[in-house]
């Protein structure tokens, strides 16, 4: 007898037969056979015989991920984009949710409650960004990012972006990748790591569409001169975009204050795992005008009241959108990441704004710690200092005569600790590494780490 | 529920979660202020302030709300492809062996889930007929963008950057294939169906010439007509030195049968949220496994998963790849349900998976032709070749009773169905609905399915002002007014809401 | 949701998940039947036959026709303590690291687990005074037999079992406090209760003998009243020989302010579902924390943990114990929980919580006396103190109005609340109603709660037929004539009741 | 400031004040001072710091338990009544719905779905038994065992009730603790494990309210005598109560085909996680008859129709219980296994008839197969032949010279493998040890086992 699928109900043989039969035909074969049969795979797949059973599919894949030595069983100090931040158990409770989990684009009425999350998202991100528009969350910070350049474009028709030279790699190529048909203007940083104004004020041209700025900088140290850059930037007749880690903006003063026009990042550290980078989310926002406004290519979830007094969420302005005029649409906009948005607004819900001070206060702290700590070590160079750095900053080997790759190795193997990314290769830094510390991160932990970088520079 | 913003929750003072405080040691080795005072907040976002049990409730009764696959016989949101997505899944991404993994570890701690993104890339070569693979993009308008700027590439490193400039999609491929390309700088020509619902060879013909860079094409077209000359489509494009991209987003109803080699396709891509069965998650996150032939696999996006029989890397290799389409690896997780739910069908399971999608989505279009007074099918008159989805038309209804397919729509709600997808624009079939019974409902899922429309199909012929006025059982009532024409009134946040109600 | 039964979807032959078969070799071992004939089943069970989408959401439908705490402002059901249990507690009892753990591995292999019993018992020890704890009992019940199982123990070691054969209780104790004596073999005799709302110290003394072999007691009492003589009821019950089991199930008023070991307990349980947070799930599973004094520590259940200062152990020694109250170590996931939530909190949270219980109850206590018509308070004629929960009375309202505390209880549904707990029988007080606001619950949730309240109290004296027809908006109306005469009309499976009602 | 606790709302403090003004007091003291000083605590309790941050809670907790070394760490085969099958993932999904974990007492309105699930519950064991009541679930099977020999005892008023000696000790241990005012009387069994019919005879007479079997038996083997059993206890008079494994049942005859008049067992074994023993639920079924409705100390939900055809579920016949009639009620009754009951509806709905025959099926042959390898070892002995076994059998290790306890200790230590239980205390069968196995065994960990056997029997 032919297998009943669990999964495929009607692949039960009696009723396969009477839907057969109430068709008036002997196979569903004979329903797309005027396909030709040029086009028909005219053999079984070639694929390794099915798990049926769920317990063995359990064993087999449970036993592959067995490989993984995660960074919850070592210790790590990855970050440069995505973060080891404690995630709560209320945040895993409501994105495991049946009905969130598997809704999709049910509008109004009938998905009401993701409606009205997605409206708590926005406007909860408006208030951690104090800011007046925030659209439904995109694929990562980087589109995001790319979308806030293009919308400069769109809003003032110049064809050049200047980004620092201390933004990240990838985010760069992913902008690259987006940004076609615009032209990029680097602008280089001083040692301590701030942004060099006097380039800037020699690239911002009438082409300048943007500048666009990552703060806290790659590198982990903070942009302090963010009101300066926006000035030099409106003279110009330039947008001003920030790239802003949501997770500092309890402490940290969000790009609004000091006068960015749109502020975009990523969400992932607001209550989303790591994944293996699948918990990243792009935000952007801006003030209500209507350049910005009608610039947006994502949805924008707005709220009405009917006479009844019952508030109600649309997607508002839709014909800006690439769903309603295809080609002419705003960029393009696909299935991004509603389920973060609705995480990070639970997140959000849940820290308040004193959990999101005491977030980053914990964090000042051990990164400041970690600094210190690190920076008597032989062998050891803190790079660009005297800033202030959130989260991550940059240490450079060169005096110790080791490579970040032999560290890094020796670490991993010898300490169970996953050093800093290796900044080697692409940033003109010598042998330096990105580190990072999170609320997660522990004292102990740390100085495990100086203890074994000790060790190791030392042999 | 008739449940609050979150805002209006808020009890200033209240803490919904306590972070632990540095510890002392870390605490005292700070000196004076750890931030200068020109970077320092100096108010504190005004954020809810609400403790744990009320936040969890709140969210618990908005998820209640809403009407996911797993709660409904969710049949009517067509082109999306509303498939069980199966448990088992969701307790291997959950898995701390994945949830605590971060992107940049050394490829010697992630040997597991590097070996399984390879072993899926094995197994989505052979259901494709494909060469290579990238799960970078993070849903399908990513996949199709992707392609779009390895089209680019590939032209810029033939010297042919210049000329080929012009893309072609049909304007019942999915609005993306359009945009996307757009997007990324091409002139879109769009072709027309003529009256089989596809459009004609020869007008194909028309639109190419040297300025062609490739077609983006949806087939089965999102009416769910199959272009049976597909092939004849892509030798035509290939014949002037454009490539072709098949847009296999709804693949659910080909799987084993049609796959993208065999039409001549150069890209591709496949949403693993719809026929691969990643769960949708309200919009993502998502991921378009986009595959290409062994010519194009240098210009995937980096990293790449390598092997070398032994052990599991990554290549990142910059000088041919159009970069990043997405930080990182893509939606990992969605490549780790697609592999277990292709593991625990196979190759037959598969098959059974399209097969079962033709046939119910046949035997409800028969019953709905039959049945439901009012309703219709466009391009049918010549022939009426269906595979996993239709759209349909409710103009006859409307003529008769002034019911739209808009009205139909909300009333369905009060039956417990999730809304149907009526088209994407534009709107060229008027008063449209496309459903999509896909393989994980059951003939009396589906026959429910159909008694409720015949029910509203009824009520619109006896007594429209209940499906007008519908819904009736929902969380909210109808919601006049919805429509804004001024931008700036644009009220997408709590405080604009409260600024323009002078709330306090 | 108008879910049918879950036979009602089956369809034959469809699979909800499959099994793997043994492997060849296994399968190649078996030389002829496996199964005599006589042994064999003939017929397979008729259980439904579903694919796995349609279970899921059969299911998941009556999950949301469930009002479970965590949805809902849950003050109604008094006496159970309905408070948060905190999700992060929930990982804990899901993570592999324990549900993979077999209860009889050797404790070499479950030093952690181990750990967590042993050091929640010290714990448990200081909140309470008492000397030593058994975690096996697997609910309040249990809780009391196995109390009630040591008091005969003690007995029977001591010579006196034969002599000591009466348990006393009051008629305000929890029913189990008379029925797990008695259950046990026990003579139970049963105290009125004053003008006071507890028994005199007279009424006490007249049933006191050389046969007490000891008092079960609740206090606060079901009613919520504390009863302050209880240190001298406990002493006249030690004069005559006899022990005091002290029922601290619902202890939430109390943590960090009253303990057993002040009132002179011997004995006493508390239910680590109620106050100590362990979820509920729909009446178990659940633990009672069962303490003794030092001297009775060596009749406690077995096996027991130790700790020699390295290693974690279990005792098995059977010679004093009562022996098995329940299979293995009782239900160890509700430990797991009440430790994570007892160190989330520490001293000045537990007293937090009780404080904060107690506080809420006497604020919702005065709203609703000053506040809804038709209430009233038995026992408050003196003085009217009430720690965490009362026991109210709408004799008044159903004098006035008809509509009596049933037809409320249906009717706070409407309003999107849990029902409410009205007494424990006898119904000693006459339309009882028994609200617990627990600390979980805010001041704006309280409010909430009293004004659906009023607004029910004016709905019955304005216009009570809507009350008495209630619900009106739950999941099924009012299903009249729910009791049966004939104890063989009894019908508690699906079976039954096809044959009844002569379905196929 | 006093902490502002995220489990109690109103530890906030302005409100905590705005509660005590409308009270007219200065603190929550006042309310309790009512209570004498000298039942009062006069200083704070003596806990541990608390880990106020979820964070650090989590950490905490995960590092206990990181100590345990699982059965799916390890190769298990213990049984003895706590089975490691496998828990298809939708029982986790089901039971771990926020509505049905945090329910409780509610009844016929409210908790209509909760309802539902129990009447379900009872109805698909209803099919598995083939009996027509079944209770709501309570603690374990031993209570429910413990309730079917009262309850014989409430039928015909007789005082003895007759166990064999092949009985769980920790089973025997609660019916003891439960069944008092009773006397046990122990029948024996035949060196092939079958229940000594002869002896049985002579221990009936006029006050044997039951006779109690468990098939298996708790060494695994089926009782193949049942119907005699049953014919010869109702020729006494007595009744004829049976302890089953429902994952039998797929395959092996339930009770009421040979004559039990009152069925009990666990539900652990299908869909509940072992959780350290935390799984167990006990069932208890019989027939509609008077004399067995009303001597069950539990719920019983019955199904009602109303006039609009809508169904509800009451608790039926609550008069019997303590609840209403405390003392004078049937046993007591408390807050059992709701949570398992659901559990294991889902369970039976997902697996069907032909689930519950694969894997009776499935076991039957693994049973067999490890019989057949383990025998062809030097020094081991199966108990109990030719006795077809389900599931777990006996292995006699007299020959080999060495203890079950120093065989264990070595598979533990060595090959990771956790033995069978060891039965050479209590049970007078030598060096015995009670292996099982399961559906999740694979043949690989059997062969494992043997090899391991082998190379530590031959040191």
């Amino acid at each position: 007898m032919a297998i009943q699928y669990p999964y495929i109900p009607n692949s039960n043989t009696d009723i396969k037969q009477e839907m057969l039969d109430s068709l008036g035909i002997k196979s569903v074969e004979e329903i797309y056979s005027f396909i030709p049969q040029e086009l028909r795979l005219d053999r079984p797949l070639a694929l390794p015989a099915p798990m049926l059973a769920e317990s063995d599919l359990k064993r087999h894949v449970d036993g592959i991920l067995a490989a993984n030595r995660t960074c919850g069983e070592s210790i790590s100090f990855l970050g440069a984009g995505c973060y080891d931040h404690y995630v709560p158990a209320i945040c895993d409770e409501i994105n495991g949710r049946s009905e969130f989990l598997t809704a999709y684009s049910g509008d109004t009425y009938v998905d009401h409650g993701k409606n009205q999350a997605f409206f708590e998202f926005t406007s909860l991100m408006g208030e951690l960004l104090d800011m007046d528009c925030v659209s439904f969350p995109t694929y990562d910070g980087a589109s995001s990012a790319s979308t806030a350049i293009m919308m400069s474009r769109r809003i003032n028709g110049r064809k050049q972006y200047i980004i620092p030279r201390n933004i990240s790699h990838e985010l760069d190529m992913q902008i690259t990748s987006y940004c076609v048909n615009m032209e990029k203007v680097y602008v280089g940083y001083r040692a301590d790591g701030q942004l060099d104004l006097e380039e800037l004020k020699g690239k911002l041209c009438e082409d300048t569409a943007c500048v666009f700025i990552q703060n806290p900088t790659f590198f982990g140290n903070l942009e302090e001169q963010g009101q300066q850059i926006a000035d030099l930037a409106h003279a110009a007749g330039a947008q001003f975009a920030v790239y802003a880690d949501p997770s500092s903006l309890g402490v940290i003063k969000p790009p609004a204050h000091y006068g960015a026009d749109i502020v975009c990042g990523d969400i992932q550290p607001i209550g989303m795992h790591m994944s293996y980078g699948s918990g990243m989310g792009g935000y952007l926002a801006t003030h209500v005008k209507a350049e910005y406004v009608l610039n947006y290519p994502h949805h924008l979830y707005g709220i009405f009241e009917n006479d009844k007094g019952e508030r109600g969420y649309f997607r508002s302005l839709p014909e800006r959108t690439s769903y309603y005029r295809r080609a002419e649409g705003v960029e393009f906009l696909g299935t991004c990441v509603g389920l973060w948005a609705i995480t990070a607004a639970v997140y959000l819900s849940v820290m308040g704004p004193k959990g999101m001070e005491e977030l980053g206060e914990n964090i000042l702290y051990k990164s400041n710690y970690a600094k210190k700590k690190i920076a008597a070590i032989p062998g050891v160079k803190l790079l660009f200092q005297p800033s202030v750095s959130f989260k991550e900053f940059v240490i450079n080997f060169d005096d110790s005569g080791k490579s970040v790759d032999e560290i890094n190795t020796v670490l991993r193997e010898r300490y169970d600790i996953f050093g800093g990314l290796d900044l080697s290769k692409k940033y003109g830094l010598g042998q330096s590494a990105l580190y990072c510390v999170t609320e997660k991160t522990s004292q102990a932990q740390i100085d495990k780490l100086c203890t074994a970088l000790k060790t190791i520079l030392a042999e | 529920w008739d449940e609050p913003i979150i805002f209006e929750l808020s009890d200033p003072g209240s803490r919904g979660i306590l972070i632990a405080p540095p510890e002392d040691d870390v605490k005292a080795a700070a000196e004076g202020e750890l931030l200068p005072a020109a970077l320092k907040r100096l108010k504190l976002p005004a954020l809810p302030e609400i403790a744990q049990p009320q936040v969890l409730r709140h969210f618990l009764r908005l998820s209640q709300e809403t009407m996911g696959q797993d709660i409904n016989i969710d049949i009517g949101l067509g082109t999306c492809t509303m498939k069980y997505s199966p448990k088992i899944n969701e307790q291997f991404v959950r898995n701390p062996k994945l949830t605590e993994m971060h992107p940049l570890q050394d490829p010697a701690s992630a040997q597991g889930i590097l070996k399984l993104m390879y072993d899926f890339e094995q197994l989505i070569k052979e259901i494709s007929g494909m060469d290579a693979f990238s799960f970078q993009p993070a849903g399908g308008g990513a996949g199709i963008y992707s392609n779009a700027a390895i089209l680019k590439k590939y032209f810029e490193e033939r010297g042919e950057a210049e000329q080929r400039t012009q893309v072609i999609t049909t304007i019942l491929s999915h609005p993306l294939d359009s945009a996307a390309p757009a997007t990324c700088g091409f002139e879109v020509i769009t072709l027309m169906p003529d009256e089989c619902g596809y459009p004609s060879l020869e007008s194909l013909k028309a639109v190419l010439s040297e300025k062609t860079a490739g077609i983006f094409i949806t087939n089965p077209e999102d009416t769910g007509v199959f272009n049976p000359i597909i092939k004849q489509f892509i030798d035509e494009v290939h014949k002037v030195g454009g490539l072709c991209i098949c847009d296999m987003a709804d693949y659910n109803g080909m799987l084993g049968i049609i796959r993208p080699r065999e039409m001549g396709a150069d890209m591709c891509h496949f949403n693993l949220h719809k026929s691969f069965s990643s769960p949708h998650g309200c919009m993502g996150p998502a991921c378009a496994a986009q595959g290409v032939t062994a010519e194009l696999a240098k210009y995937l996006p980096i990293p790449r998963v390598t092997f070398d029989g032994k052990t599991y890397g990554l290549d990142y290799g910059e000088e041919h790849s159009v970069g990043k389409i997405r930080q990182f690896h893509g939606v990992v997780a969605a490549v780790v349900r697609a592999y277990a739910w292709v593991m625990s069908l196979g190759a037959d399971g598969l098959k059974t998976v399209a097969e079962t999608a033709i046939l119910n989505n046949n035997y409800m279009m028969k019953r709905l032709i039959e049945e439901v007074r009012g309703i219709s099918i466009p391009w049918s008159e010549v022939e009426c070749h269906r595979l996993e989805q239709v759209r349909y038309s409710w103009e006859q209804l409307y003529r008769d009773t002034g019911v739209c397919s808009d009205d139909i729509n909300r009333r369905m709600q009060d039956f417990g169905f999730q809304r149907f997808f009526p088209s994407h624009h534009p709107l060229i079939v008027a008063e449209p609905y496309t459903p999509e019974p896909t393989e994980s409902y059951s003939k009396a899922d589906i026959d429910e399915y159909v008694e409720a429309l015949k029910h509203i199909s009824n009520e619109a012929y006896e007594n429209p002002e209940v499906v007008k006025t519908a819904p009736h059982r929902g969380s909210i009532s109808n919601v006049p007014n919805n429509t804004i024409e001024n931008p700036e009134d644009l009220c997408v946040t709590w405080r604009v809401y409260k600024r323009k109600n002078n709330l306090a």
